[in-house]
């Protein structure tokens, strides 16, 4: 049996190896979807039963700061690519850098929304005791701010983990011996970070671009 | 000769934190045995309740909590990881010719996972129990039923996690880690009804997890999703629930399918008769299975037009299922049959199953479900897919590879005798379901009316009869890990990779990689 | 490998579609402002899946996997709404 | 212990449809029973004579035959597609009820049934009905999901809060026949039914007229409307201004949003309940909430009044 380092036990190659992994995560992020796609569900029922609510509710969203928001994370996904060409390069401090630059990036994203949210509490749109809204219907707008804390909060902590991993790779790539063995562990870092992303953007016109214009 | 995976390390640590996955199986193996006592208990404790129609053993709260329990850990905690968990972790590697699964840990974790939600699910049992039955239907799971609902959805939650990741770990194993020239078509049957098993449980498991953790948070902080009060919607938990639990039940099912095609095939000495067809069947009810949800909705004021479609796509979903019993059925003509216990047990499952099945044809008919829908007629149905089908399966697969898990052969004759005692039981605890069914016996009941007694109580016989068919193998299997017969590689003369490898195989189950020149089931008469 | 100038572009297209997609919302297009803004976020994830994860290099199996997710989405989606919308 | 040792095998059939449903269960019945018999006895047959060291010809690696698994599957196929469309024709007849059917209120808690007859006769965990008449009942349940469900007439439906459901049939048979809940509804679930009694005409008629029956429904409703202050701000020279009741059942209704309902009896349940959840175009929204204050009775009873001041629109 070959027991070279970086291969484990179970796999032929590098290749297989690689392989497994890559397709491992596609999986996951396969799960990811429909682990999402509950709360899509919740939300395609409830828009398409109380459109006008949706749509009051919709404009006590901050427009400004989600877009912003989903600039900061489009941007992060670019430095994200960049950060895995610098893996496949093994430029181990631009790895680091770049990565770091990431999850600064999914912080600031964070940071953003923490102020969104406050402010929103402050409003008294957290649905709970103190909820009021100027709405026709306050109980269908209600719905609209639970599926959007909800939905939000699950992408949060779906960021929040990023961030964590990202911040986790940054170090490793400091300190490693073998920056070449981190390539497939970046890439697929890199998928989940992407995938994230996504969703962001799938969430964004959900959640702030209902009934804007006049 | 390198020790064998049960003699590699003998230290309580070496079995909590291998990575082998024979070893991962047989921990699987030990903690489903418990759970499906426990299980087994409270259905027992249920049977006895029902003895007589006045609801005088046990309250109505506790005999709500006892099917709760029952449903909860049947299902989540042994049927579902039954086969896939212990036979599929054994097997899948020495069957494709690998070393191990792809994620060798991974596939620790999902064990310490299952334990872990298992932890939860059992503190909510002992500290006051659940009463919401296993469907959780809101609004009473999330406002008005008493107990550790939200530990129990948690517990199942994590579990889930668990069986995320198995499926995870079996897809990418089957994909990346077949042997050289072990193509699809040359996969063992089992291979294949494992992978569309996975596929199930990667897709649909998702939704169950967050399902659970919307019902949990409404009941915690009054989140309406599914309140009517708040302008939230039951009907929309329902859907999210079903849409995973139907594919679950084929979870429950398409393990049992497999081991069958190998059973069969190997006691008849033949190659499996319509190979392509079944294997393409699985793909089948794996994919059409995520259609058909909405048949448990059927008198739940769902729109009538949807219940047409999920009742036509109901139909289509059992047409693979008639392909693999007529396959089956074929595989016997002009077999040279050789009557084992595990043969006995895959001729049951294709008996039971069959019955099962066709009974789901009667809830799937939208005019006959309004009468049957919530009733014992139900219950007979998903006992005979999941009791006299995936258990039957189940034990007849862990009869056919226990030579190779334990490297002991169990007692024969009372192994057949232990079969025969199994499929009369159940027979005569299941059946009269049915009968109660059509009289009118609404499901989740405590007490009934005196009308139902006498079948009731044969049910009831029946089921003891059952239990203690049950404690036979139980019983006999740990003997011969002391004093069974010494079991030779392959005492079936079966093909497939699994069997070139000593019995019990050693911890990298092949010296070399193995390279397949011919297709599954290659049978000499 | 791509260059860092390809990704520059696609990061380009991400922002003018953003931008895209809250100018239009400012517009009334009737029914039509919803389909059009998942219409942009289809765009937008696509350039993110085939580009930023790099799907259109990948193998078959794994376009499966990734459309896999997606299908099984619609599924969920198109019968419990065959449900809503028939009531 | 055993109460009797005769008990029934089929369940008694007391309406239109168990007549239906049970054709569909028996052909059902003889094509299952047929495939089973029929795969038993292969398996059996196969199992004896082609058991090992048999004389029988063994034939090994057979493989397949593309016309055998193209006919049986497309056999069952056609028998699958017969069952369901026969089962769905019944069904949607099920779920359509008759213009004529006497309506009957069903309000579901845990754990009784309270009905109402149109006469205002209450009932409760019972209801008797006249044979040959059809009736309807339009039902909710003031707690979690329950179902009614009588064996006899072969019907079944959940009962949800917060919505109406209904379902219909006609009694054929005289007798009095188990009422049971067959939806899982907490701890006295078991306990939650009681009895339909069909009766002949003249006896229905004499029961009918029996016990407490003050006022019908629709005088029920009519009290309410006045007692409750909605005659103070929907009555033709009210004060507050808002929309007239008169002839708006099943009539378009223009909402301040843009949109338009049906009155049906769900809209006009929400709007007393919950008046806030549909705003009609052109008033403000003053009307109060009358959750919590009305049971669900009592707003069955306001939806029956307002339905009676006249339909409207096209239907
Ligand atoms: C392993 C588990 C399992 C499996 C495999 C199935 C398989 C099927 N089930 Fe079952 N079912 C359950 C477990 C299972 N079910 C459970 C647990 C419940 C209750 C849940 C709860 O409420 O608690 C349930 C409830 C349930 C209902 C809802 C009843 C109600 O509550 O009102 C329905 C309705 O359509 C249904 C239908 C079917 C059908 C059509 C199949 C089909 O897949 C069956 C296909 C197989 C065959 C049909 C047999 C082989 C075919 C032939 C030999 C063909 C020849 C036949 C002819 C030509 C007629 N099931
Ligand atoms: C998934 C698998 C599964 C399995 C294997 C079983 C196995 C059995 N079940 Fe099942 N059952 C379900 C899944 C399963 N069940 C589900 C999902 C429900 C619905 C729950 C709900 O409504 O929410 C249900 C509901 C259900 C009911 C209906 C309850 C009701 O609606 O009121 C009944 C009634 O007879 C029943 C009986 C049995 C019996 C007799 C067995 C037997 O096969 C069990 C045999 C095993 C034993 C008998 C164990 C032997 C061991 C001992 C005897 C030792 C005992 C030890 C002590 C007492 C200390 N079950
Ligand atoms: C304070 C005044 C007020 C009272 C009291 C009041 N309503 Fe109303 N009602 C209104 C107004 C204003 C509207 C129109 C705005 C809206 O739809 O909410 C309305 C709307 C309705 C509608 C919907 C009619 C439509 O055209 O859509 C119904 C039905 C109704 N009320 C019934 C009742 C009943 C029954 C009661 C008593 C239990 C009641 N109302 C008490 C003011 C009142
Ligand atoms: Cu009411 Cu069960
Ligand atoms: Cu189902």
């Amino acid at each position: 049996m070959n027991v070279s380092p970086g291969i484990a036990h179970q796999f032929d190659d590098a290749g297989q190896q690689r392989e497994a992994a890559t397709l491992g995560m596609w999986v996951f992020l396969a799960t990811e979807v429909l682990f999402f796609s509950a709360m899509f569900l919740g939300y395609t029922v409830y828009r398409v039963s109380y459109p006008r609510a949706f749509a009051d509710a919709a404009q006590h969203t901050l427009l400004v700061v989600g877009t912003m928001n989903t600039a900061v994370l489009l941007l992060s996904s670019f430095v994200m690519v960049l950060a895995v060409r610098a893996a496949e390069q093994r430029r181990r401090f631009s790895l680091a850098g770049l990565l770091a630059l990431t999850a600064l990036l999914g912080a600031v994203f964070l940071v953003i929304k923490g102020f969104e949210y406050a402010q929103e509490i402050r409003e008294g749109l957290l649905p709970g005791a103190n909820f009021h809204i100027a709405s026709s219907q306050p109980e269908h707008a209600r719905m609209f701010f639970y599926l959007y804390f909800l939905m939000t909060g699950v992408h949060a902590l779906h960021v929040f983990i990023g961030v964590l991993l990202l911040g986790g790779f940054a170090l490793r790539a400091l300190f490693t011996r073998r920056i070449a063995a981190m390539g497939t562990a970046v890439d697929l870092l890199g998928l989940y970070w992407h995938f994230v992303d996504t969703v962001w953007v799938f969430l964004f016109p959900l959640i702030y671009l209902i009934a804007r214009h006049p | 000769m390198k020790p064998s995976y049960l003699e590699d390390e003998h230290s309580i640590r070496s079995w909590l934190l291998t990575t082998d996955h024979k070893r991962i199986g047989i921990l699987y193996m030990v903690s489903i045995t418990v759970f499906f006592f426990i299980g087994g208990a409270a259905a027992t404790l249920m049977r006895i309740e029902l003895l007589t129609p006045p609801g005088d053993l046990v309250t109505s709260t506790t005999y709500n909590k006892l099917f709760t329990i029952h449903g909860v850990v049947m299902v989540w905690f042994f049927l579902i990881p039954s086969i896939p968990t212990v036979l599929g972790n054994f097997l899948v590697p020495m069957m494709i010719g690998a070393r191990d699964v792809a994620f060798p840990r991974l596939n620790l974790a999902s064990w310490y996972l299952f334990m872990g939600g298992a932890a939860f699910a059992l503190w909510a049992i002992v500290s006051g129990g659940v009463d919401t039955g296993w469907t959780f239907y809101t609004p009473y799971s999330s406002t008005y039923a008493n107990g550790h609902v939200i530990a129990m959805a948690t517990g199942i939650f994590i579990a889930g996690f668990g069986s995320i990741a198995t499926g995870l770990n079996f897809i990418v194993t089957i994909h990346k880690m077949r042997a050289p020239g072990l193509t699809w078509f040359r996969l063992p049957l089992f291979i294949w009804t494992i992978y569309t098993t996975s596929i199930i449980l990667v897709l649909a498991t998702p939704v169950l997890a967050i399902t659970l953790l919307l019902m949990a948070l409404e009941r915690a902080f009054g989140v309406g999703i599914f309140n009517p009060a708040m302008g939230g919607d039951p009907l929309l938990f329902q859907h999210l629930f079903w849409f995973y639990s139907h594919p679950a039940v084929y979870i429950m099912i398409l393990p049992g399918m497999g081991v069958t095609s190998e059973l069969i095939a190997c006691f008849s000495r033949q190659r499996l008769f319509g190979y392509r067809y079944v294997a393409y069947a699985s793909v089948a009810i794996a994919v059409l299975g995520f259609l058909v949800w909405g048949h448990h909705l059927f008198v739940s004021s769902q729109s009538i037009y949807a219940g047409m479609v999920f009742s036509v796509l109901s139909f289509l979903v059992s047409v693979p299922s008639a392909i693999k019993v007529f396959n089956w059925t074929a595989t016997l003509y002009r077999g040279s049959i050789w009557l084992q216990t595990p043969l006995l047990y895959a001729l049951g499952f294709l008996g039971l199953f069959t019955i099962g099945g066709l009974t789901g044809l009667f809830l799937a008919a939208l005019a006959v479900d309004v009468h049957l829908s919530d009733t014992y007629f139900v219950i007979a149905h998903f006992h005979y897919i999941m009791v006299g089908g995936m258990v039957m399966a189940y034990l007849g697969g862990l009869h056919f590879w226990w030579p190779k898990i334990s490297g002991r052969m169990y007692p024969e004759a009372l192994a057949k005798l232990s079969a025969l005692f199994i499929f009369a039981g159940f027979n005569l605890t299941f059946f009269p379901q049915f009968l109660l069914g059509y009289l009118g016996m609404p499901r989740r009941y405590h007490a009934y009316a005196p009308e139902f007694q006498v079948l009731n109580v044969l049910s009831t016989a029946g089921a003891s009869i059952l239990a203690i068919g049950y404690l036979l193998p139980l019983s006999y299997f740990l003997w011969s890990l002391r004093y069974g017969r010494k079991a030779e590689p392959n005492p079936w003369q079966a093909t497939g990779l699994e069997w070139t490898t000593p019995s019990p195989p050693p911890t990298d189950n092949f010296d070399v990689t193995p390279i397949v020149t011919e297709e599954a089931y290659n049978y000499a008469p | 490998m791509s260059s860092v100038k390809h990704y520059l572009q696609i990061l380009a297209a991400l922002l003018a579609l953003l931008a895209l997609t809250v100018a239009v919302a400012f517009v009334n297009l009737g029914p039509f402002n919803t389909p059009f803004a998942m219409f942009i976020s289809l765009a937008k994830g696509a350039l993110i899946v085939f580009f930023f994860m790099n799907m259109r290099r990948e193998t078959p199996l794994v376009r499966l996997v990734g459309g896999a997710g997606l299908f099984w989405l619609g599924i969920l989606i198109a019968l419990a709404m065959s449900d809503y919308l028939t009531r | 212990m055993i109460a009797s040792v005769s008990f029934p095998l089929l369940p008694e059939r007391a309406s239109d449809f168990a007549g239906s449903v049970d054709a569909i269960f028996f052909a059902l019945l003889a094509v299952c029973g047929l495939i089973i018999f029929g795969i038993c006895a292969a398996v059996v047959i196969f199992c004896v004579r082609y058991r090992r060291g048999s004389p029988a010809v063994h034939a090994t690696l057979r493989g397949s035959s593309l016309p055998l698994e193209i006919a049986w599957t497309s056999a069952t196929f056609l028998v699958f597609v017969a069952i369901f469309i026969w089962a769905a024709v019944v069904y949607f007849r099920m779920s359509r009820p008759p213009a004529n059917a006497a309506e009957i209120h069903v309000v579901a808690k845990q754990w009784m049934w309270k009905l109402q007859h149109p006469n205002g006769r209450r009932e409760i965990n019972e209801l008797h009905l006249q044979i040959g008449e059809p009736v309807k009942l339009v039902m909710t349940s003031q707690d979690v999901i329950h179902d009614f469900f009588v064996p006899a007439f072969r019907a079944k439906q959940d009962v949800l809060p917060s919505r109406y459901t209904v379902q219909w049939f006609t009694p054929t048979r005289v007798g009095k026949y188990h009422l049971f809940c067959a939806e899982y509804c907490g701890m006295d679930h078991s306990h939650m039914g009681g009895w339909i009694h069909v009766l002949e005409s003249a006896e229905y008629a004499r029961w009918l007229a029996s016990g407490d029956v003050t006022e019908s429904v629709v005088a029920a409703g009519a009290r309410l409307f006045v007692a409750r202050g909605c005659s103070g701000c929907h009555a033709p020279n009210a004060a507050v201004r808002a929309p007239p009741l008169n002839g708006i059942y099943r009539k378009p209704i223009a909402l301040k949003d843009g949109g338009v309902v049906i009155a049906d009896e769900q809209y006009l349940h929400d709007s007393i309940l919950l008046p806030n959840r549909q705003i009609t175009a052109g008033y403000d929204p003053v009307m109060p909430t009358y959750e919590g204050q009305l049971n669900e009775e009592e707003v069955m009873q306001l939806v029956t009044y307002i339905r009676s001041l006249g339909e409207g629109g096209t239907r």
